[in-house]
C-alpha cells in the first residue's frame, strides 16, 4: 500500500509538487500574506504613515497572521431575510474560480500544471466570466439594499470591461498565431507584446482593472457609497474568503498580463537552470506590476458607472478595432518577427 | 433707509408696530402678525431676498412668542430682522416657506422646539428631537417653562 | 443567546492553552472599529488614524461595515436618538465585540450635565474601555486602545462576552 | 443599512429603493441622508439631522456669560474659535465695549489658522469622497498638525480653546510663536501647492465633480447658502469685508468667489481661502500692535438684544442674544452655516440629474458638521 503510494509520489512528483507548493495552495497563500500586507504597508509609506509595526516585530509582516485568527474566531452571522444555503455556500465557491486560473499560467517553458491543449488563453478568459457573475449572486442572496446596488455594479462592470479585454487579445492571438499561452510566451524571445500591442495593451489594462477591481475602476466597490460592495453582510471566515478571492483574481489576472504583454518567463538565465529563471522573472515582474497598480490606486479619483460603461464601449473597443488592424498590418509585412 | 420706513408706513400704516435701525446694516421690524406675509413679499420686492434664520422667543410674562426671521438683501448688503408676536395660548402664524423658501428648516425647526404651528408650511416632521420624544410628559425644550431639572447629572 | 453560540462556546473552552493563546494574540493585534462619529471628539479621533499617531501600527483600523467590525469607540456625545441606531449596531456585531468610551460626555455627560438629549453610554451598553478628556488628547485615545488590547490579552478565550442591558 | 422589510421589497419591485446613508456609514459623519434612488439614478433626496442635538441652545440659558463659551465650542470642534468669537461679539456689542486693538490682531491670526483647520478637514473629505488620491485626506490629517501645535503653543489645547472672551483674549503671544508661525505658514505654502498641482492635474477627479451638483446664483440666494457653498456660485458674501471685526478692517485681502457653482468649485474656493488665510495671517503678525490684550467687564450684561455674524470657515455663523440684565442670557438663536447648506442637497434632484455615486462628492463639497447642523 504505502509503496505504491510512494511510487506514484515518485512517478508524479512534478505535478503533485505543482499542485501543493507552486503554483498551487502554498504559493497562493503565500501571495496573499505577501501582497496583503505589501498594500498596506506601501500604501501606509505613501499617505506618509507607518502601517502595521508592532506585530510581529519587524516591518508588522505577521499582522495578517492576527487578522486570519480573529477572523476564523469571529461569530459569523447569516442574515435571516437572505438566502441560507447559497449565503453559505458562494464565498466558499468564490476563491476556487481565480485559483483555477492562477495554474492556468506557464511559469518557465515546461512548468505548466495544464495546458488545455493548446488552448489555455480561451480557457482563462472563459472561467474568469464566471466570477463576476458569483459575485452578484453574493450580493443578490444578502438581500441588502448596498449589496445589490453593489451586484447591479458588477454586471455593469462586466459589460464594460469584458469586450475590450476579449478584443484586445485577439491582437496578441493573431501575433502569435495561437491560443496556448506557453506559444504566445515563446513567440515573444525577440519582442515582448507590449511594443506592438501598446493600443491593444492600453485597453486591456483599463479592463483589467475592472475586472479585478481596483481604481479607478472599482465603482462595484465603492465604499464611500456602497460600504463594502457585495461583501458587505459578510463576517469573520466567510468574509476572509471573500478577501482571499479578491486577492487571488488579482493574482490572476496580473500573471495574464505579464503572459500576454511583459514577455512572461523570457528573461536572462541568470541561475543557469531555465526553470527556475524563468519563475524568478515571471514573479519580478508580477511585483512590479503589482507596484504600478497600487501607485495608480493611490494617484486617481474613481470612475462613475455610466462614465466606466461609456469608455468600455465609446472608447476602448473602437480602439481595439484599430488596434486589430494594425496588429493585421504588422504580421503581414513583418511576419519574421513574431516567433509564430 | 429711512425711504424703507416710510415706504413700509405709507404701504402697511397700522400694520408697522416698529421700525428701529440699530446700527449700520441692520434694520428691525416689528409688524403685526396678520399683515406678516404682506409686509414678507413687500421686502422681498426691496431687494431682501435671502433666509439667514428663523426662530421664536419666550416671553412667558407678556404672554407672547415673539416669532422672528432674518434676512440679508445681496445687493443692499443689510441685514433685516423681521419680528412679530403672537399669543402663547394659541401659537399659530402664517408661513413665509412662500415667499422665501430657505426658511422651511428653520420653520420646521421652531415648530419643533415651541410647538408653534406655521401654516402653510409643507413639511412639519420632526427633526432635531429623538423618535421617542413626549411633548405631553416632557415638554417643548426652548420653552421658558421647560426645566432641565429631571434630566441634570447628580455631583 | 443562542444555541448556536453556546455550541461554539463549549468548543472554545475546550481548546487546550497554547491555542487559546495563539487566539488571543490574533485578537488583540486586530481591533478593527466601525466607522462610526457619536459625537465631537471625532477630530481628535482623526487625527489619531491620520500620520502623526497612526493607530495602524497596532493593526486598529476603522472599517465601514459593522459585520466586520470588532468594537465601537463612542467618539463623543452619545444622544437619544443616536443612542437607539448604536444599540442596532452593536447588535449586528459580531462575537466578540468591545465598547470603548472616548470622552467625557459618554462618561458623564460632560459639559452637558444638564442637557436633555445626551445620555450616558454605560446605561445602556457594557463599556470596557474608558478615555476621559474633553477631548483627551491624542496620547490617551492611544493609551486607551492600548488597555483595550491588554485586556482582550488576558481574558479567556471565548465568544460570548455579555447580554445587552436593558 | 440593514435587512429589508417586506414594504421595502414591494418598493423595490416597483423599480425604486430608499437607501439610509447613515448615521453609521463611511462618508455620513453624524447624520443621515435617505436617498430615493434606482440604483443609479437619485429621485429624492431627505435629510434627517439631530443624531448628536444636544439642546446648546437650552443649555445656554443656564450658564452664565462666560461659561457659555464651553458648550458652545463643541458646536463645532474644527472650528472652535469662530462659535466663540460669533457669542462674544454679540456679548461686547451689548456691553458697548471692544477690546484693546493686540487682543484684535491675536483674534484675527487665532480665527484664520482655525479655518485652515477646517478647510484642510473639508479638502479631505471631498478627496476621499471620490476615493481620488486617498492619500491627500492623510496628507491634510498630518498637514493640520503644525497648526494644532501652534494653537497648543499659543491657547494650551488642541481643539476647544476657549481662547476668545469678552473684553479680549486669555493670553498674549509666547516666545518664539512668531517664528514658529512663519515656519508652518511656509510649510503649509508649499503643501497647498502640491494640493493645487494634484487637483488640477487630476483629470479623473475633475470628471467626478465638474458640473456635479450645479447650484445656480439665483437658487443659492432663494435657499439661503452660506459660506463657500454661496461664494462657488458666484455670490461675493463674506462677512469680514461685509460687516468686518477683529482687525479685518485694517488688513488687505480679496474674497474668493468661482463662477462654475459646481462640487469642484467649491472645493477650489477653499484650496483659494487657505492662500488668502496664510497672507492675513502673516500681515496681522507683522503689524502686530503693542498693548494690553484684555479688558475687564462687568459680569451682568444690560438689557437689549442683538444679531452678531461671523464667517466662519463654513459660512456665517449668526447668533441672535436676547439678554434681560442678568449673569445670563435670555435666549440664544444660533444660526449655523452647516444648517443652511446641509438642506441644499435635498433640493437639487429636482433640478438637475444626480446619480447615486455623486450622492459623496456633492455631500462633502457642501462641507457638512452635523454637530453645528444639529446644535
Amino acid at each position: 500500500m504505502i509503496e505504491s503510494i510512494l511510487k506514484f509520489v515518485e512517478a508524479n512528483f512534478k505535478t503533485l509538487f505543482m499542485i501543493t507548493v507552486f503554483p498551487g495552495l502554498a504559493f497562493i497563500f503565500g501571495f496573499l500574506i505577501f501582497a496583503v500586507w505589501f498594500e498596506r504597508k506601501y500604501l501606509a509609506r505613501l499617505m506618509v504613515r507607518m502601517g502595521p509595526v508592532h506585530c510581529g516585530k519587524v516591518l508588522g509582516w505577521l499582522q495578517l497572521i492576527a487578522d486570519a485568527i480573529k477572523l476564523i474566531t469571529k461569530e459569523f452571522i447569516v442574515p435571516r431575510f437572505s438566502l441560507r444555503l447559497l449565503f453559505f455556500l458562494l464565498p466558499i465557491i468564490l476563491p476556487v474560480i481565480p485559483a483555477i486560473l492562477v495554474v492556468l499560467i506557464p511559469y518557465a517553458k515546461d512548468y505548466i500544471l495544464y495546458d488545455a491543449g493548446g488552448n489555455g488563453l480561451i480557457l482563462f478568459l472563459a472561467l474568469a466570466t464566471i466570477y463576476p457573475v458569483l459575485s452578484m449572486l453574493i450580493g443578490w442572496v444578502s438581500n441588502n439594499k448596498f449589496t445589490i446596488i453593489g451586484a447591479l455594479r458588477t454586471i455593469y462592470m462586466d459589460v464594460a470591461a469584458e469586450i475590450p479585454i476579449v478584443l484586445s487579445v485577439l491582437g496578441v492571438v493573431i501575433l502569435a498565431g495561437t491560443y496556448d499561452l506557453v506559444s504566445i510566451v515563446e513567440a515573444q524571445r525577440k519582442i515582448w507584446f507590449i511594443i506592438p500591442q501598446i493600443l491593444g495593451f492600453i485597453v486591456f489594462l483599463i479592463g483589467y482593472l475592472g475586472m479585478t477591481e481596483r481604481i479607478p475602476m472599482d465603482f462595484p466597490v465603492a465604499e464611500v457609497e456602497l460600504v463594502f460592495g457585495v461583501k458587505t453582510e459578510y463576517t469573520g471566515p466567510l468574509y476572509l474568503l471573500m478577501m482571499e478571492a479578491d486577492y487571488i483574481n488579482w493574482l490572476a489576472w496580473s500573471l495574464l498580463l505579464v503572459v500576454l504583454y511583459l514577455g512572461g518567463y523570457n528573461g536572462p538565465n541568470i541561475f543557469g537552470n531555465e526553470t527556475i529563471s524563468g519563475i524568478f522573472w515571471t514573479l519580478i515582474k508580477l511585483f512590479i506590476v503589482m507596484v504600478v497598480i497600487l501607485t495608480v490606486k493611490i494617484s486617481y479619483a474613481r470612475l462613475r458607472v455610466d462614465q466606466a460603461v461609456r469608455l468600455g464601449w465609446r472608447v476602448l473597443i473602437p480602439l481595439s478595432f484599430i488596434n486589430l488592424v494594425i496588429t493585421i498590418l504588422l504580421k503581414y509585412y513583418f511576419p519574421g518577427l513574431w516567433g509564430g | 433707509m429711512v425711504s424703507l420706513e416710510e415706504k413700509l408706513k405709507s404701504e402697511f400704516g397700522d400694520a408697522i408696530l416698529e421700525f428701529k435701525i440699530p446700527k449700520d446694516n441692520r434694520i428691525v421690524v416689528k409688524v403685526s402678525p396678520d399683515r406678516i406675509v404682506d409686509v414678507a413679499y413687500y421686502l422681498k420686492n426691496e431687494g431682501f431676498d435671502m433666509p439667514i434664520s428663523a426662530g421664536a422667543v419666550d416671553y412667558m410674562k407678556n404672554n407672547v412668542f415673539e416669532v422672528f426671521w432674518i434676512i440679508w438683501s445681496s445687493d443692499k448688503n443689510i441685514v433685516l430682522i423681521l419680528k412679530t408676536d403672537i399669543s402663547r395660548e394659541n401659537p399659530t402664524i402664517q408661513s413665509l416657506v412662500e415667499v422665501w423658501r430657505g426658511v422651511q428648516k428653520f420653520e420646521r425647526e421652531t415648530w419643533e422646539m415651541f410647538g408653534i404651528d406655521f401654516k402653510g408650511h409643507p413639511k412639519l416632521k420632526r427633526l432635531l428631537l429623538p423618535e421617542d420624544w413626549d411633548y405631553e410628559k416632557e415638554g417643548y425644550p426652548l420653552r421658558k417653562d421647560f426645566s432641565l431639572k429631571p434630566y441634570t447629572v447628580e455631583k | 443567546m443562542s444555541k448556536y453560540l453556546e455550541k461554539f462556546e463549549g468548543l472554545y473552552r475546550k481548546l487546550p492553552k497554547p491555542i487559546r493563546k495563539i487566539f488571543n494574540w490574533g485578537r488583540s493585534f486586530s481591533i478593527w472599529p466601525i466607522h462610526y462619529v457619536t459625537g465631537c471628539c471625532s477630530p481628535e479621533f482623526m487625527q489619531v488614524c491620520g500620520p502623526r499617531y497612526d493607530m495602524e501600527r497596532w493593526g486598529i483600523l476603522p472599517m465601514a461595515s459593522t459585520r466586520q467590525s470588532d468594537a465601537i469607540f463612542f467618539v463623543g456625545n452619545v444622544t437619544r436618538k443616536m443612542m437607539i441606531r448604536a444599540i442596532r449596531l452593536y447588535e449586528q456585531m459580531p462575537e466578540p465585540r468591545y465598547v470603548v468610551n472616548i470622552g467625557v460626555c459618554t462618561i458623564s455627560k460632560g459639559p452637558f450635565y444638564d442637557s436633555y438629549s445626551v445620555v450616558k453610554v454605560e446605561d445602556y451598553l457594557p463599556v470596557d474601555v474608558y478615555i476621559s478628556g474633553c477631548p483627551p488628547k491624542p496620547e490617551a485615545i492611544l493609551h486607551g486602545a492600548l488597555t483595550l488590547r491588554k485586556k482582550i490579552l488576558g481574558e479567556k478565550v471565548g465568544l460570548v462576552r455579555r447580554e445587552i442591558k436593558k | 443599512m440593514g435587512i429589508m422589510t417586506i414594504e421595502e421589497v414591494k418598493e423595490l419591485e416597483g423599480g425604486l429603493m430608499r437607501v439610509r446613508i447613515g448615521p453609521q456609514h463611511p462618508i455620513s459623519g453624524q447624520g443621515t441622508i435617505v436617498v430615493t434612488t434606482d440604483g443609479e439614478i437619485v429621485y429624492d433626496v431627505e435629510v434627517d439631522i439631530g443624531y448628536s442635538h444636544r439642546g446648546i441652545e437650552k443649555i445656554l440659558e443656564n450658564r452664565r456669560w462666560l461659561q457659555g463659551i464651553i458648550p458652545m465650542e463643541r458646536m463645532v470642534m474644527l472650528d472652535t474659535s469662530h462659535v466663540a468669537m460669533a457669542y462674544v461679539r454679540a456679548i461686547e456689542e451689548l456691553l458697548g465695549i471692544e477690546a484693546p486693538p493686540r487682543a484684535q490682531y491675536i483674534r484675527t491670526i487665532v480665527l484664520e489658522m482655525n479655518r485652515i483647520i477646517s478647510h484642510t478637514y473639508a479638502l479631505g473629505l471631498l478627496a476621499e469622497s471620490t476615493a481620488w488620491n486617498p492619500a491627500v485626506f492623510l496628507w491634510t490629517t498630518a498637514d493640520r498638525e503644525p497648526f494644532l501645535d501652534l494653537m497648543e503653543m499659543l491657547t494650551g489645547a488642541r481643539w476647544s480653546y476657549s481662547f476668545i472672551v469678552p473684553g479680549g483674549v486669555r493670553a498674549d503671544l509666547p516666545h518664539g510663536f512668531r517664528e514658529k508661525a512663519k515656519e508652518a505658514i511656509k510649510f503649509f505654502r508649499d503643501r497647498l501647492d502640491t494640493y493645487m498641482d494634484a487637483w488640477i492635474d487630476n483629470f479623473l477627479f475633475e470628471i467626478r465633480t465638474r458640473k456635479v451638483g450645479v447650484i445656480p446664483r439665483d437658487k443659492a440666494i432663494e435657499w439661503g447658502a452660506a459660506g463657500p457653498s454661496l461664494r462657488a456660485s458666484g455670490v461675493a458674501y463674506d462677512t469680514r469685508k461685509n460687516e468686518p471685526y477683529a482687525a479685518y478692517e485694517e488688513l488687505d485681502f480679496k474674497i474668493v468667489t468661482e463662477k462654475d457653482c459646481d462640487s469642484y468649485a467649491r472645493g477650489a474656493v477653499r484650496v483659494k481661502e487657505m492662500y488668502v488665510s496664510l497672507d492675513i495671517i502673516e500681515q496681522a503678525l507683522d503689524n502686530m500692535p503693542e498693548g494690553p490684550v484684555k479688558k475687564t467687564v462687568p459680569q451682568n450684561v444690560p438689557r437689549g438684544e442683538v444679531y452678531a455674524r461671523v464667517e466662519s470657515a463654513r459660512g456665517e455663523l449668526g447668533v441672535y442674544v436676547v439678554s434681560d440684565g442678568r449673569d445670563k442670557p435670555y435666549r440664544v438663536k444660533i444660526s449655523a452655516p452647516s444648517f443652511r447648506n446641509i438642506f441644499l442637497i435635498e433640493m437639487l434632484p429636482k433640478i438637475e440629474e444626480i446619480r447615486f455615486a455623486d450622492i459623496p462628492p456633492i455631500f462633502y463639497s457642501l462641507d457638512p458638521w452635523f454637530l453645528d447642523a444639529d446644535r
